[in-house]
């Protein structure tokens, strides 16, 4: 039982030293708004370990566990299944885990509770490197970005996250930003609510790591969608709901330019990461509603 | 169930644990970080809410029915501007920590 | 009521850990632990156990599963050997420094490269600094009683530390013995359901385990492991003392055979200690006076029990059932060096039985010879390696295209 | 104490029949048996061996059999296959064959077995069960040996394979351990 010695608004406490303007504290006060108290939370050491504490004090007013970098989902795994053995079918265990600790060495973990339908709730929020250690690259790094590991800008594109999820056909997975809190809040319950795994994938802008004027955080998240760097979209049963379909795009360099992370692209090389962003945009979005033929083909067939 | 959390932590006797755990909720008083701090013009203030949304650290309340309607808790006001940015009717600035206003 | 039961060491550590009751099971097959991964969700499919069977994508998983369901309250099981184990290696300390009692069947085989799916002792020995308890078998009867054994002190308020419980691959696993088997009733009376006695995950009662702690704090953790690991001893040996009154059979932290008067003594762990065994009954015909130090609890070592037992003995003979790379000798050698290193006494290492390779009554009645002859003062050299080919340098020839 | 060898292919249920030979030792004589199977890869067709050692009182030796006392070999092609089934045996050592050639029991007799039993255990188990596995054939064949009863033997089949297969096999162990002949 925790002795609260911080009156908080909600279930996160206020003073967490995550970095100011950080995307990951706007994310966690939401996440937790939603899910409530009835919750266990597993997170892996990096940004989101802030939230776990240090010593005798914590940071969230909810039961967790801080494991492995690697076996969040794992960690998860076992909560839940000790949860069912003792018939509570009702808590949420959330997965909170990083870029890193989700694409890069927590994938694994994160594949056998997708597999194996365990109902699991995992958030991956996108700072889009390894900003805890330092800023080095993770295969969430986008295409051209400068991070410690990759000092002359990342030669090849991310990973995409929920084409991994989507391919072990779970029941639930959504894209989400911060600059759409209402959204992501609706992602969250809809998540919260699903009988089974739910992943929700969110960008998070990072000053430290991406280099920008703190206060930019959410308008960087909303620019990210403007030029189609990231998409929003959910995942339901098989049906795709776009919530990002653009006719135009913003051009790339509005997102960009703010950013130090790309400060070292030459005027060809920008071009290039116009040309790509955008060609990457409309065939992943063709991609998506095939997806609803292809579903809605088959209903009817 | 929150409020009956807090009653039953000043009820339950203390055990002891082994190992690593945390026991307390508490924070660290970030307001020290401060460089810069948001102000508000309550005359411009449309009172949209939009500030206390997006703050990260959860420390803008906005009050439809106060003359000074949005209010700070610079304990925890990390100073990142983002209320600044986003506000829509502009009615906030950042000022410097320990200049004049 | 006891009833026999013709068991292999597998099936042995599973009736163990059904008859624990355990409600949550993570495990993954890998030879030759896969049995028990088979037979245990055979169970909760057929309703004979009523658990969770988490069926996991790795070792690490079945581990990081079953501490985490730990903390959140129930006794959960896996099971592992060789590589697995090796793959647990990072989570083998999170259970043991967040107190999360689990019992774990380890299966004993070799750790690659070489490639080997047999028996040898290294896997566990390079987890033996974890905090978890090491357990080793002789026979299949002591798989099932030293695993239930092992959920007591394990779960013991004043131990509160995962335990290994460590059988031969093959030479146990899939040994076929006769094994007397308890009644549900007297296992429920001996263990009884699980409570947790320390820092757990409950949505309904909140604390945050296992989050960052600094330097000023962190060797006080370690600390209280370690004491709890020097507590264990005297738990084990009063829960072995219960055990033989509930059950009818005696268990040995250490078991001198044959010590008492011996010449010479040899220490060892594990299956080869029955035909050790058999070897010393054999030679005392022969009127050679030899005896066998079982070490059953190799974490936390023995240093009361074994020095009872090696008191006085003059050459005494150490068998590794692990390579000890690099170090001046095996593990349970460098162990029980330590513990003599104040007695005038000469103390040799035999590594063998690796990757499978049987340890024979010849090669074990060697080691005993050698011992004597030294004992005796017509021998200084000893075999170290026992049952090494002549050449192993020249093991593969190979032309290569240079 | 009596150490004994089987020697069959992957398929012909090697292991199964130690261990059901155990069973029928140690729990319908009243005596112990230990099993120690030599696995290698898993697969068909290759040749495996399992040992086993009865006794009185409970085993303590946890190691192969390098002495066999008896010797069952449930395919007589393993020689073959660069298996010499005759490794460590001594003058009173026993074989139990799996065939009904004289030919082939006359193949064996270079091994210098004391007596050799044998019995086509694959045609009686395809009499019996329709499948041509003889484990279960030859384990009455090694009741003819009088190491053990056909009883026991029967018992223990039942045990393990269940009523229904466990009933057909116990009629090969009986038709074997009737039919059996000694050389």
């Amino acid at each position: 039982m925790f002795d609260i010695q911080h009156k908080s608004k909600g279930l996160v406490s206020h003073g967490v030293s995550a970095c100011a303007g950080c995307g990951l504290e706007l994310i966690m006060r939401n996440v937790m708004s939603v899910l409530g108290e009835d919750t266990v939370i597993l997170i892996p050491p990096g940004c989101s370990a802030l939230f776990s504490g240090y010593g005798n004090e914590s940071g969230l007013k909810i039961a967790g566990f801080q494991g492995n970098l690697e076996n969040t989902a794992a960690c998860a795994a076992g909560v839940r299944a000790a949860l069912n053995a003792q018939g509570n079918y009702h808590t949420t265990v959330l997965a909170f885990a990083g870029d890193g600790g989700t694409v890069d060495i927590g994938l694994q973990a994160l594949s056998g509770v997708l597999e194996r339908r365990d109902r699991i709730m995992y958030i991956c929020y996108d700072n889009e490197a390894y900003m805890n250690t330092g800023i080095q690259g993770s295969s969430s790094t986008p295409f051209f970005a400068s991070t410690t590991t990759t000092p002359s800008g990342k030669p090849t594109s991310r990973k995409n996250l929920m084409e991994i999820a989507i391919a072990h056909d779970i029941p639930y997975a959504a894209t989400a930003s911060i600059h759409n809190l209402n959204d992501f809040k609706k992602k969250l319950k809809k998540a919260m609510e699903t009988d089974g795994p739910s992943l929700i994938h969110i960008q998070t802008p990072c000053p430290t790591g991406w280099r920008y004027d703190p206060g930019k955080s959410v308008e960087l998240a909303r620019l990210a969608v403007q030029t189609g760097s990231w998409i929003l979209f959910e995942y339901e049963d098989g049906r795709v709901t776009i919530n990002s379909k653009l006719k135009d795009l913003k051009p790339i360099t509005d997102y960009i330019e703010i950013q130090g992370r790309f400060k070292h692209l030459t005027e060809e090389q920008k071009a290039e990461l116009q040309d790509y962003t955008e060609k990457y945009y409309h065939r992943y979005i063709k991609k998506l509603e095939n997806m609803n033929i292809e579903t809605e083909e088959h209903a009817t067939a | 169930m929150q409020k009956q959390q807090e009653k039953h932590s000043k009820e339950l006797k203390k055990c002891r644990v082994l190992g690593p755990v945390a026991t307390i909720f508490a924070s660290s008083t970030t307001g020290s970080w401060r460089l810069e701090r948001p102000v508000i013009d309550y005359e411009k203030c449309i009172k949209c809410g939009t500030c206390e949304r997006f703050c990260p650290t959860n420390v803008i309340d906005v009050y439809k029915d106060r003359a000074e309607c949005v209010v700070i808790n610079y304990d925890y006001c990390k100073g990142c501007g983002i209320c600044v940015n986003e506000c829509p009717s502009k009615c906030m600035k950042m000022i410097p920590e320990r200049g004049e206003e | 009521m006891m009833v026999f039961k013709m068991l292999d060491g597998n099936e042995a550590a599973v009736e163990a850990m059904k008859l624990a009751r355990v409600q949550v099971i993570s495990a993954y097959p890998i030879t030759p632990q896969s049995s028990i991964s088979e037979k245990l969700s055979d169970l909760v499919a057929a309703g004979e156990l009523k658990a969770e069977y988490v069926r996991v994508e790795s070792e690490h998983t079945a581990l990081s599963v079953a501490t985490t369901a730990g903390l959140t309250g129930v006794r959960a099981a896996t099971a592992t050997a060789s590589n697995g184990l090796a793959l647990m290696h990072e989570i083998l300390s999170m259970t043991s420094g967040n107190r999360v009692p689990i019992v774990m069947p380890v299966v004993n085989r070799g750790v690659a490269a070489p490639w080997t799916l047999w028996c040898e002792h290294g896997d566990a020995m390079a987890q033996r600094d974890m905090g978890w308890l090491q357990f080793y078998c002789q026979n299949v009867q002591e798989v099932l009683d030293l695993t239930l054994l092992a959920y007591r002190v394990a779960e013991d308020e004043r131990v509160l530390t995962p335990a290994m419980v460590c059988l031969d691959g093959f030479f146990l696993s899939h040994s076929m013995q006769k094994t007397q088997v308890p009644e549900q009733r007297l296992v429920d009376d001996f263990i009884g359901p699980y409570i947790r006695k320390n820092t757990y995950i409950d949505p309904d009662d909140p604390m945050f385990c296992c989050d960052l702690t600094g330097s000023d704090e962190f060797t006080e953790m370690r600390y209280q492991q370690k004491y709890a690991m020097d507590n264990s001893i005297d738990v084990i040996e009063e829960i072995e003392n219960e055990f033989e009154i509930r059950f009818g059979r005696k268990l040995h932290i250490v078991e001198g055979y044959k010590t008492e008067d011996a010449d010479v003594v040899l220490v060892a762990l594990g299956s080869m200690c029955g035909t050790a065994k058999y070897v010393v009954d054999k030679m005392r015909q022969e009127g050679k006076k030899v005896g066998l130090a079982k070490v059953t609890v190799f974490r936390p070592f023995p240093v009361k029990q074994l020095k009872e037992v090696l008191k006085g003995k003059k050459v005494i003979g150490v068998f590794d059932r692990s390579a000890g790379l690099g170090g001046q000798g095996g593990p349970v050698w460098s162990e029980t060096s330590a513990l003599m290193m104040n007695e005038n006494c000469d103390i040799r290492n035999y590594v063998g039985g690796l990757g499978g390779r049987d340890v024979t009554i010849d090669n074990i009645e060697k080691i005993y010879n050698e011992l004597l002859e030294i004992k005796e003062g017509k021998r200084t050299v000893h075999t170290e390696w026992i049952d090494l080919k002549e050449n192993p340098m020249e093991l593969r020839q190979v032309t290569k295209n240079v | 104490m009596i150490s004994i060898k089987f020697y069959g292919l992957g398929g012909q249920g090697v292991v199964t029949a130690g261990k059901i030979f155990s069973e029928a030792i140690s729990l319908y004589e009243d005596k112990y048996a230990i099993t120690v199977p030599a696995y290698g890869h898993e697969r068909r067709g290759a040749p495996v061996n399992t040992s086993i050692i009865v006794d009185e009182k409970p085993v303590l030796i946890n190691s192969f059999v390098y002495h066999p006392d008896i010797v069952l070999v449930m395919d007589s092609t393993i020689i073959d296959k660069d298996i010499d089934i005759s490794q460590g045996i001594h003058e009173n050592s026993i074989l139990v064959l799996n065939t009904e050639d004289v030919n082939v029991v006359n193949t064996y007799k270079k091994y210098n077995f004391k007596e050799i039993y044998y019995v086509d255990g694959t045609q009686i188990a395809l009499n019996n069960i329709g499948r041509g596995i003889p484990n279960g054939s030859m384990l009455g064949a090694i009741a003819g040996t009088g190491l053990l009863t056909i009883e026991s033997i029967e018992k223990a089949i039942i045990e393990s394979f269940g009523e229904k297969a466990g009933e057909k096999n116990a009629k090969a162990a009986r038709e074997a351990f009737e039919r059996v002949k000694k050389m």
